[in-house]
């Protein structure tokens, strides 16, 4: 099982694997908002946690497809399916080794990001608190999707279909996290619930995902 | 008279670049040494900017370099195109990290300036967001050349990227200039005097400016052997693989 | 010894140090970089004057 | 260990293909199956290593003893050939890739991704596979594809080898294997075009 | 050639070809930035040209990687480039079936989502102009990237770094255009920028790409 | 029309594979590529088909007298069979299908989607492609992969049709091919281990 994960891990940092990537994008999102919002930096606070959230979340959904894709395609599923670990452990690995190379990176550079978008220094601490307990929940749940739409061609889109509504509430509580922590407001209930969110997934989502898997194997 | 391009010859560029890079890396750190001191240490205050007008010495030059080295890809990439010859390619693989750190530099330096000055770190200013741009373009660079396992076929690609990229760069900068109006200071170091800094701050600059252009041209040459030579590695392992 | 920066001392100090910082950074990689490839490519040379 | 296969019927695409598909393989023993091209070859080892449902009947082996190699090879392009292969014996919980290297001559190409393999090389990657997955019953569906004379003879010591430890091996072909096995021709299998009659069976 | 764009726009069609899902993602994203920055339709109606825009590419973005991936994989880019028609046509001909498939339905769809983002009525049609000049540039410069990576596993991101800041322009004359429309000043500058644009990457990018693609293949 | 390749020398990854290669085909002629794996056989092919320069060596036949079939067969898996040929017949410029199905027998399956072929299928139908395209010069690469004994059959024949039609056909393959064919065995063309003196080859 750890063989799977070190090898997503290796893959990724191959040539042409993509790690680090990931991050790429976030940073390319937050540039372009700017450039379509308008350069005032009144605004831009104002929305820079949703962007970060909303930026965090594509950067999660542009790399899901992958998830099974590469291995069905080129057979490895199939053979993972009859190899003697259980495909539920087989999905918990891919979302973990998928939080590694794109939800964690995110974490560690949503300061910087901040910086240009013009966060409230206030705000910072929460932001990354939240994007550190929401982001495994991305991962996870992206990953049942990824596995609902293993077998189709061109899937990528159909996925982020599936996938964004179910991301409605991390990212609802994570925004509203770091909204209520710039104003110096409570924050224990978005965070306790983006901890619950995160924790229900990665108990109950795998047996879901793996359900699907081998429906698409058939 | 023999022609320029016998140095695109592997050998022969290893061979002369190794006669010439101790003398270009003592000179290099002499101008940069002599520069950065002259400034740190031996000018005033400027009377509206305070102290702060010493971080001239570095940000300047870094945002020069930053621009040059692209287009230094940008001439190699396209005698590549046009001549193959592989130092070529490689000069531009190597030129690229040095790019971006300078790129680096000149934000970091800028941000730092701008906190005192306009009272925040970032503005979405013309000039600085065409230099987020630049950095972009780097990162992009880099990572295609790093992506692809065929060493030709990364040339080629990286080649008609940083083409492509350049006109796209510098569309961008018009697109900016036309999106904001900015805080950012206009080109000081023109030919009409009128319009220069003061000469106490325009001397050291522009011996920063030289040490920062020497240095672009020793680490180039530097990591120019290195490509060559891990270029020349992996051809030889290759081999052996085949034998 | 170092000049009397005023109240921007921490920002001037600050930029001079980041840019340093990369900078030596930056040459460290491509010196230490360059010498492991030399010596690799050396020791592959020998091993082919060797074996022929 | 035996692998009794008794009237399994199985079906691609909801279709039944083949139907009252009955043999047995004993330890030490291979089978191979024949038949034209669409008569249900995959489909039948897909059902065997557990991939899909059986319409009916039963297979005695769990898919738990299979080791199953497909009409792709799951490797991965951009790690080595040791790589890919040091990952499927950890995956099967074996180790040393040593013994699978050297019976398919992958020993030179061990450091080579396999991006860079010839098609017949990946075959053989692919199949060096099997020796590292430990397991007694192989599934293999047109194994020798795209292999040359040389190496179709290691693929049959190889099987040869997994036989003579007790292994079992069920291998659908359409080509010479170079070597003495029993043949199961599957054309009198072939599922029965159903009538339609019953409501409910259209939707079998 | 014109098989070529029949073919595809029939691959796109068929199921899990992904009609039409630009479209929808197009419409998660509008809705989801609501949950991300809050509900104040002042703030929404400031930042909605910026936003669809933003949306736009990204729904670009998300399509891009397959433009030739799945030709490579499936072996028929190697068949296109030894039939008798040019590589270049080839591309222009893909990045017009992108087009159809991602760019025409956001034009089409743009007011309808510019409703739920209180878009000012004046800048409607401005925006409506601005995507249909805009977007094909979007899709030939998108089929660009994609030729760059063609070769290469887990492409996604990587594409997604290359491209992104060739969209700049694009996008800071389209808001622009939308920016200027509502509040009445001159449009004339920002849309020949735009048309421009387009007209020159349609006209000279296919060469690039097929160079790309050539290279790719070798 | 005619092929003939002199002095042929071709590169994969940039390390050349195939040197010297010599040949000549006339109109109504057929020659077997054999060799083991990894030899370069596809290299060599493609080199042929215009898809990467040769080193070295020229190839008379310019590359829009070729028809390439490769490993994989460029198939459309939500496309139908018929709607697969049509469009390759739609891009080579020729038109009618009928006569391509008929001839690798597709006939019933012209309206299944790719996806729901078995392999052997698919593989017909990738051949098929090279009757809609109308050129002289077949280049395949291991044509009968996963065909069964009927399917070589009708292949020998399509084979048989375009060379009496004056079409020419180079053949990479490991296996027999069912008829009478000249031969030529890469094996010596290999490239010698070059030294790499010269500072500037260690690029080649
Ligand atoms: C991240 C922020 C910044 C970036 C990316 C940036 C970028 C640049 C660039 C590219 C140049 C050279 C352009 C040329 O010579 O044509 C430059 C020059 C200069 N910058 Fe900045 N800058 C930044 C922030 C600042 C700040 C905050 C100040 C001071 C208030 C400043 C003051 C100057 C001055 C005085 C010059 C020299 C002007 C000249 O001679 O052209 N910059 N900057
Ligand atoms: N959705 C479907 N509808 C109808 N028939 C289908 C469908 N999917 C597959 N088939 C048919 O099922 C049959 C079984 O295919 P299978 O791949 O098992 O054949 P095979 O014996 O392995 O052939 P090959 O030797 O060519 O690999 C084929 O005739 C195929 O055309
Ligand atoms: N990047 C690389 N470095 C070194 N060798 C390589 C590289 N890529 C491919 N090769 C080698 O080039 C040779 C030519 O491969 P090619 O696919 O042409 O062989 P082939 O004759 O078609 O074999 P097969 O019968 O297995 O299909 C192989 O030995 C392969 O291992
Ligand atoms: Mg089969
Ligand atoms: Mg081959």
């Amino acid at each position: 099982m750890i063989a799977l994960l070190s090898r997503d891990l290796a893959l990724a940092v191959r040539a042409g694997g993509g790690f680090g990537l990931g991050l790429a994008f976030f940073l390319i999102v937050t540039v372009l908002v700017p450039f379509g919002v308008g350069p005032e930096s009144a605004t831009l606070s104002r929305i820079a946690p949703g962007i970060l959230w909303v930026g965090a979340l594509l950067a999660c959904l542009l790399s899901l497809d992958r998830i099974f894709a590469l291995d069905y395609e080129d057979g490895s599923l199939d053979l993972l399916a009859t190899a003697p670990v259980p495909l539920e452990g087989v999905v918990a690995m891919k979302a973990a080794a998928h939080w590694v190379t794109t939800g964690l990176p995110l974490v560690l550079a949503a300061p910087v990001l901040g910086v240009l978008l013009n966060l409230a220094p206030a705000a910072m601490g929460w932001l990354v608190l939240g994007l550190g307990l929401g982001t495994p929940a991305l991962s996870m749940i992206g990953a049942f999707g990824a596995a609902l739409t293993v077998g189709l061609k061109r899937g990528g889109l159909l996925l982020s279909l599936l996938v964004l509504p179910l991301y409605v509430p991390t990212l609802i509580f994570g925004a509203e996290l770091v909204a209520r922590g710039a104003a110096g407001q409570v924050t224990a209930t978005p965070a306790a619930m983006l901890a619950a969110i995160t924790l229900a997934t990665c108990a109950l989502l795998p047996f879901a995902a793996a359900a699907a898997l081998r429906v698409n194997l058939r | 008279m023999a022609s320029l391009w016998q140095y695109a010859n592997p050998q022969k560029f290893v061979q002369t670049t190794g006669a010439v890079l101790p003398a270009l890396a003592v000179l290099t750190a002499l101008a940069l040494i002599a520069g950065l001191v002259w400034g740190f240490f031996f000018t005033p205050d400027d009377f509206r900017q305070g102290s702060t007008v010493k971080i001239i010495y570095l940000h300047v030059p870094a945002a020069l370099m930053a621009i040059n080295a692209w287009l230094m890809m940008l001439v190699a990439s396209l005698i590549w195109l046009v001549r193959r010859h592989h130092v070529s390619a490689l000069a531009a693989r190597a030129a690229a990290p040095v790019g971006l750190t300078m790129t680096v530099i000149a934000l970091l330096t800028g941000a730092i300036w701008g906190q005192p000055m306009w009272g925040t770190w970032w503005a979405w200013d013309p000039r600085l967001t065409s230099f987020l741009i630049l950095g972009l373009f780097y990162l992009g660079y880099i990572a295609l050349w790093a992506a692809i396992e065929d060493p030709d076929a990364a040339a080629d690609l990286t080649a008609v990227l940083c083409m492509v990229g350049s006109v796209f760069a510098v569309l961008s900068r018009y697109a900016v200039n036309f999106w904001n109006q900015g805080l950012h200071q206009g080109a000081s170091l023109s030919m009409d005097a009128e319009e220069n800094v003061a000469d106490v701050f325009y001397f050291p600059l522009l011996v920063c400016i030289a040490g920062f252009v020497l240095l672009f041209v020793t680490l180039v040459l530097l990591r120019t052997r290195t490509e060559i030579r891990a270029r020349r590695i992996k051809a030889l392992l290759a081999r052996e693989r085949m034998a | 010894m170092i000049p009397d920066l005023g109240k921007y001392a921490g920002a001037v100090m600050g930029a001079y140090a980041v840019s340093i910082v990369l900078l030596v950074l930056l040459v460290a990689v491509s010196m230490w970089r360059g010498a492991r490839v030399r010596r690799q490519l050396d020791e592959i040379e020998a091993r082919r004057a060797r074996n022929g | 260990m035996e692998l009794t296969v008794s009237d399994l019927a199985c079906a691609r695409g909801g279709i039944p293909v083949l139907e009252a598909v009955s043999f047995a393989l004993r330890p030490g023993e291979a089978l191979l199956l024949r038949g034209p091209n669409g008569i249900g070859k995959t489909t039948l080892l897909r059902t065997l290593a557990g991939l899909q449902p059986a319409l009916a009947g039963t297979a005695s082996a769990p898919p738990e003893a299979i080791a199953y190699a497909a009409h792709a090879d799951g490797l991965k392009a951009t790690l080595s050939v040791a790589e890919n292969l040091t990952f499927w014996a950890r995956i099967f919980g074996t180790s040393g890739i040593d013994a699978a290297l050297a019976a398919f001559d992958l020993g030179d190409l061990a450091g080579r991704q396999a991006q860079n393999l010839s098609a017949g090389q990946k075959r053989r990657l692919g199949l060096a596979r099997l020796l590292v997955t430990g397991r007694p019953i192989w599934i293999l569906d047109e194994p020798t594809v795209s292999l040359d004379v040389a190496s179709v003879t290691l693929f049959g010591q190889a099987v040869r080898a997994h036989l003579a430890g007790g292994g079992m091996a069920l291998i659908a072909t359409h080509i010479d294997p170079g070597f003495d096995v029993a043949e199961l021709d599957l054309t009198r299998f072939r599922a029965a075009p159903q009538r339609l009659d019953d409501f409910d069976e259209a939707f079998a």
